[in-house]
């Protein structure tokens, strides 16, 4: 009696409909995610076709030291006369796949050790949570702090250091939902039709949780950035001369005067970070009204 | 006086209007009457020209299924229906329309006039307020007592609800109840006030069958010392012929019948009605379905 | 919503059954547990020693078994590739050749002794260089948690009651912005314009270089001033402090306002605050004394974690504003490698972190009367 | 075996199925919720015999629940043991659960948590069909069976109402060819009118397909309905057992007594219903 093909698994054929049907697209349509989701747009063309549209080399150090922004370079230079427009464009190339690749990898990670601990339970989930406990006492930018600077710094020891400050929310968020889950009927119906822990786990219990971690990918997204460019900022991120908002935020405190080098990369991480959370926001919203009315 | 009215109600009109609903039978007894009560909540039509006579001390029934309107029916009474609800009609209660008072009038009302019990005394109680505090604050409020007057009238309010040791109950929370005792509290509460209607939103639905005919004769006594006039809410047909005097019958937002006790359980006319009255596992015995 | 959902014990939890025949025999037949209390308090206090001891695995790990060669870590790689010996007298001085076990037992019994090592920057003992930083980031600490905690109930509750309105929207817009920037950038920026550019606040340090500290009675110089009443100490410390505290408040206050509108919206629609309504309260106190209260706890335990959000921020801004406390020092020994430095820092944010955490807990388990009255 | 339509007939007569059904001997469930122990069934002793419809009733928080769940092992038992056609029931640990106890099947109280949301009602039948030892009824016939149209197979189950969910359970427990089927609560969240009928279907089904079925319930009169014999439960103990009608007509024991004496009566009489102590 072979296992019935898992016909359930493909998700993202529902998820569009039931994104169309409960309005995120609608919600969308306001102002905060209008704005969101140019400025979104904007960032992704940048980082893709960033070469192009940058003016000039973002390393060559051609033009003179700390210009105030002009004709020629738009955001100014920097201490070492580089041109800051170009670096803002060119970081954008690290930053967003890098935070991307992130929250990506830390939410799968997360929600597969979350989804083990909740369903497994008992001396598994004991030590997951212990160990969530502990990851959860040093404040987040301290413990990756810590890790980056003992693997040293750079931006492969940096992204290690974020994945690991970064699975255990997710691994709480995911075992909460699978405990919930995984006492909810359908899946005790399913588990006495025969059906064993990784099947049950992997038909009933993920389809029903993917939702809610699209929303989380979205919203801490830009959580991501900002943690990435505080590495930077602190030296143990992307190491100089390759351009990072965080490190040119950096350059920019030895010289106040020149308020455009620390000014510009800043706004660059501020509109990516909020358009995403404005995103965010409308995901969440419509979310919640589709949960209230599929129980009503 | 048991109301005779035998009017076939085909339309949604549900027994006669009495002109401005306040002649009162016996002494202090008010009754209320609804009139068209129609209401539309972002976009869908939740009421539909609800027409009910509430007879003064007597208890009228409002029976039907979920969502049939029957709780928003009663709490449009005291206005606590969303802001953005469309509402029209009217809700005569002494000669005034309870729809048009200004937020300050309709509270002098609720829990002074018009008293509300809910279905879940657990969650319709504050889990961190004190039996006490939660007893006595509006009674201050609406009758002006010192704390050790409104103290004394919660100590005599929960002694008539048959609470055990008053002054013991009114220092703890409600966590610390049983749901049959806490429905008690919540009924005691609405008393605090002397009001002249009673509005029981499924009081006994979240309580099991042996706590549930505790509060139910709780109930009968207090409509017959206070010659309180009840407004019960229940889906359940045997609550509804214990307790109510006439019934009114609703049905996706209409009243469908209305009628006594005896004719609506026992001869209903309504088809909607009929079929609620054969469901019930009785009548399904007898006729061995 | 089925309003006619009988109250069958639910068929999910079967715990239930077990806790709601104790309840259904009466409340007080229950097994009667000793000041419950007391109970939580103790409770929560293990789970705090745990934490503290998992923080200082955690940093032993990293110190010992995460870099291949510690000691290699401690110095440049020039030196240690041109003279093994130096290698080897710092391998022996750290106690590398022991077996880890022992090693393990070393380093707790440093840390008990308040030994963090030496740091590599500033070449004095790492606790020493924390117990000199502490107050300046404590007195700050302080000011931000006070002005955060106020500031975003405020907002946060006012927002939650004009739900969906253009207040509504000003404040969730305004919360967004605070999550949405980074702290070093919104320090520089704070410190270029409204010191730099507007002298509205004195910039650089705790205190004017002309002004003689007061002397250290608590280590922060308001406080000092005050016991001193040297009211020009005062009002200059007064003065410095503005700027950073008003900038780590403003970067803290994004994430509390939304959970206090949560909170607050959550409140405001349960049961409880209908069951207020209908007994003909006036408004203001059924949003007084029922939603805000409903509201207080979660609020209150969320408290808890911004002090490590704030912890956080400190490290990032105290840098611009040169302020001397531990998390300029975190800054300095991170941007220069000072292991020893970071850890010790990292453990001592850890630390107090789990315990303010922990008073947390216990005020929430005191105002809560689920868990103090059982 | 011949189906009796009579709805009286005493199964236990006509058993001429093999295998002893269901035995609970001296089942005993403890819970440790924040370091106390509660007791939910102190030695239960009970049976089902192949093709009977047994009650079992009680009010909130007796242990009914937890009984249904130690049949189906979803509860492991601290004490004593259930039995089912002479195979042990073990609690459902990570493993598959033992094709013998694939037999026992369950309908749920929430009808808005019984089915998947996320998979197509067609799927989930599929998948309860999969374990049919015998050949199991195609989709069309399940769906008749609880009188659904059959275009129902392509939707999802939020398309559904609480009544029409419910019925869907009902089809996929019976997919699976169940010799024992366990009704937890299956009315508690319906509608009073649909209440009888859900129950009168499940008995129907059962009776057809020659299966055993404990229906679990706080609403007595609805029970009284459809089973042959029940049991009487009170704070984790067996009060009362016996055939219907005699339990109904002279209850014994005291707590049985004040439990039947507390229905309403819906005749309109307007009597209250009397409180025993």
């Amino acid at each position: 009696m072979s296992e019935q093909p898992v016909s359930g698994l493909m998700p993202f054929a529902g998820l569009r409909r039931r994104l169309r049907d409960n309005g995120f697209l609608k919600s969308l349509r306001t102002p905060l995610g209008i704005i969101g989701v140019i400025f979104v747009a904007f960032w992704i063309l940048m980082a893709i076709f960033g070469p192009l549209v940058e003016p000039y080399d973002p390393l060559a150090q051609e033009f003179d030291r700390l210009q105030a922004p002009n004709a020629t370079n738009w955001f100014g230079t920097d201490q070492v006369g580089r041109d800051v427009f170009s670096r803002v464009i060119a970081s954008a190339r690290v930053t967003i796949p890098i935070s991307v690749f992130i929250v990506v990898v830390s939410v799968c990670v997360g929600s597969f050790i979350g989804a083990l601990a909740g369903y497994l339970g008992k001396v598994f989930d004991e030590i997951i949570m212990r160990l969530t406990d502990i990851m959860f006492a040093f404040p987040s930018i301290i413990l990756a702090m810590i890790i980056s600077a003992t693997l040293g710094p750079g931006l492969k020891n940096a992204v290690i250091a974020l994945l690991v400050v970064s699975w255990p929310s997710y691994a709480r968020i995911v075992r909460s939902m699978v405990l919930t889950l995984k006492s909810s009927e359908f899946v005790i119906a399913g588990r006495l039709i025969g059906r064993g822990v990784l099947s049950s786990l992997i038909v009933d219990v993920l389809p029903n949780v993917l939702t809610s971690m699209l929303v989380l990918l979205f919203t801490d997204f830009g959580g991501a950035v900002l943690m990435l460019s505080n590495l930077s900022f602190l030296g143990l991120g992307v190491l100089p001369p390759d351009p990072d908002w965080g490190t040119m935020v950096q350059n920019g405190m030895g010289n106040f005067s020149a308020w455009w080098v620390a000014l510009f990369p800043g706004l660059a991480i501020l509109t990516l970070v909020i358009s995403v959370n404005f995103i965010g926001d409308a995901l969440q919203d419509s979310l919640d009204l589709q949960n209230v009315t599929s129980h009503a | 006086m048991v109301m005779n009215n035998k009017a076939m109600n085909t339309g949604s009109n549900a027994g006669p209007a009495l002109a401005d609903g306040s002649s009162s039978v016996e002494a202090g007894a008010y009754g209320l009457d609804i009139e068209n009560l129609d209401m539309t909540l972002n976009g869908k039509h939740l009421l539909n020209k609800v027409c009910l006579h509430v007879e003064p001390g007597k208890v009228t029934g409002l029976a039907g299924e979920s969502g049939s309107g029957k709780s928003l029916t009663s709490l449009s009474v005291l206005k606590l229906f969303p802001d953005d609800a469309k509402v029209t009609g009217r809700i005569m209660y002494k000669g005034r329309n309870l729809l048009d008072l200004s937020e300050h009038s309709i509270n002098g009302i609720r829990g002074r006039e018009i008293a509300l019990v809910f279905q879940d005394p657990t969650a319709s109680l504050h889990p961190m307020i004190s039996i006490q505090g939660q007893m006595t604050d509006h009674m201050r409020h609406h009758l002006g007592l010192s704390k050790k007057d409104a103290i004394a009238k919660a100590e005599h309010l929960l002694a008539m609800v048959h609470i055990p040791d008053p002054v013991g109950a009114l220092k703890k929370y409600p966590h610390q109840f049983s749901g049959g005792q806490l429905q008690r509290i919540a009924i005691a509460m609405a008393m605090a006030c002397d009001p002249t209607i009673l509005i029981a939103d499924e009081p006994t639905t979240a309580l099991d069958v042996t706590v549930q005919a505790e509060i139910l004769h709780l109930l009968r006594e207090l409509c017959d010392k206070f010659g309180l006039t009840l407004i019960l809410v229940t889906h359940d047909l045997g609550v509804m012929s214990a307790l109510a005097d006439n019934i009114a019958v609703m049905k996706a937002g209409e009243i469908v019948e209305y009628g006594t006790r005896h004719d609506i359980i026992t001869d209903p006319k309504n088809p909607y009605t009929k079929s609620l009255i054969d469901a019930l596992p009785m009548n399904m015995m007898k006729r061995g379905a | 919503m089925t309003n006619t959902a009988e109250s069958a014990e639910p068929a999910a939890q079967s715990p239930e059954d077990g806790a709601a025949t104790a309840r259904k025999a009466g409340a007080d037949t229950a097994p009667k547990r000793r000041h419950p209390l007391a109970r939580y308090i103790i409770r929560r206090f293990f789970v705090c020693v745990l934490l503290v001891w998992g923080v200082g695995t955690i940093t032993f790990f990293l110190t010992n078994v995460v870099p291949a060669d510690p000691a290699a870590a401690l110095i440049s790689d020039k030196v240690a590739k041109s003279n093994p010996e130096i290698v080897a007298a710092i391998r022996h001085r750290m106690g590398l050749d022991q077996p880890l076990r022992v090693r393990y037992f070393i380093y707790f019994r440093n840390l008990l002794h308040g030994d963090l090592g030496t740091s590599s920057l500033t070449t004095n003992p790492v606790s020493r260089d924390l117990a000199r930083a502490f107050p300046a980031t404590l007195e700050l600490s302080i000011i931000v948690f006070v002005l955060t905690v106020l500031i975003s109930m405020f907002l946060g509750l006012l927002a939650a009651i004009h739900k969906k309105t253009l207040l509504d929207k000003i404040i969730q817009v305004f919360s967004l912005f605070s999550i949405s920037m980074p702290g070093f950038w919104v320090a520089m920026l704070a410190f270029y314009i409204f010191f730099f550019r507007l002298h509205w606040f004195s910039g650089g340090g705790r205190l004017d270089s002309s002004l003689v500290p007061p002397p250290t009675v608590t280590g922060m110089y308001l406080v000092d001033s005050l016991l001193n009443d040297d009211p020009v100490a005062f009002t200059n410390a007064l003065s410095h402090i503005m700027l950073p505290a008003l900038t780590l408040t403003f970067l803290n206050l994004g994430s509390l306002i939304r959970f206090c509108r949560q909170s607050a919206i959550e409140a405001e629609q349960s049961d409880y605050t209908l069951g207020a309504r209908a007994k003909g309260l006036p408004s203001r106190t059924v949003t007084i004394r029922y939603v805000f209260r409903g509201a207080s706890l979660p609020i209150l335990n969320m408290t808890g974690l911004t002090f490590g959000a704030l912890l956080s921020g400190a490290v990032l801004t105290e840098t611009v504003f040169s302020w001397h406390g531990i998390g300029e020092y975190a800054y300095n020994a991170a941007t220069s490698l000072d292991l020893n430095g970071i850890m010790g820092s990292g453990l001592l944010v850890g630390v107090i972190y789990i315990f303010i955490n922990f008073f947390v807990d216990i005020l929430c388990g005191i105002l809560d009367p689920r868990v103090r009255v059982q | 075996m011949v189906d009796t339509t009579s709805q009286n007939a005493t199964a236990t007569s006509q058993n001429t199925r093999k295998g002893e059904g269901l035995i609970l001997n001296n089942v005993t469930v403890q819970y440790r919720t924040a370091g106390v122990t509660s007791t939910a069934l102190h030695g239960i002793n009970m049976s089902v015999h192949p093709g009977e419809v047994v009650g079992l009733v009680g009010e909130s928080g007796c242990g009914k629940s937890t009984t249904a769940k130690a049949i189906c092992g979803l509860v492991p038992v601290t004490d004593g043991e259930v039995r089912y056609e002479g195979v042990a029931v073990d609690p459902l640990g990570f493993r598959k659960r033992p094709k013998t106890l694939q037999r026992i099947q369950m309908v749920f109280q929430n009808p808005y948590a019984s089915l998947n949301p996320r998979r197509k009602i067609k799927a989930q039948l599929e998948d309860a069909r999969a374990i049919n030892e015998g050949t199991a009824p195609s989709v069309d016939e399940l769906l008749d069976l609880v009188e659904l149209p059959r275009e129902s197979a392509n939707l999802y189950p939020r398309q559904f109402s609480g009544g029409q969910r419910q019925r869907i359970a009902i089809a996929r427990a019976m997919a699976t060819g169940p010799s024992l089927l366990i009704g937890d609560e299956p009315i508690a969240s319906l509608d009073a009118s649909l209440q009888s009928k859900v129950a009168m279907l499940m008995k129907k089904v059962t009776r057809e397909s020659g299966a055993a079925m404990l229906f679990i319930s706080h609403d007595l009169s609805v029970v009284r309905l459809i089973v042959d014999r029940l049991y009487v439960m009170h704070e984790g103990r067996i009060v009362e057992e016996g055939e219907t009608e005699e339990v109904w007509n002279h209850p014994k024991n005291r707590y049985t007594q004040r439990l039947l004496a507390s229905i309403p009566i819906p005749d309109g009489s307007g009597t209250l219903p009397t409180v025993l102590e």
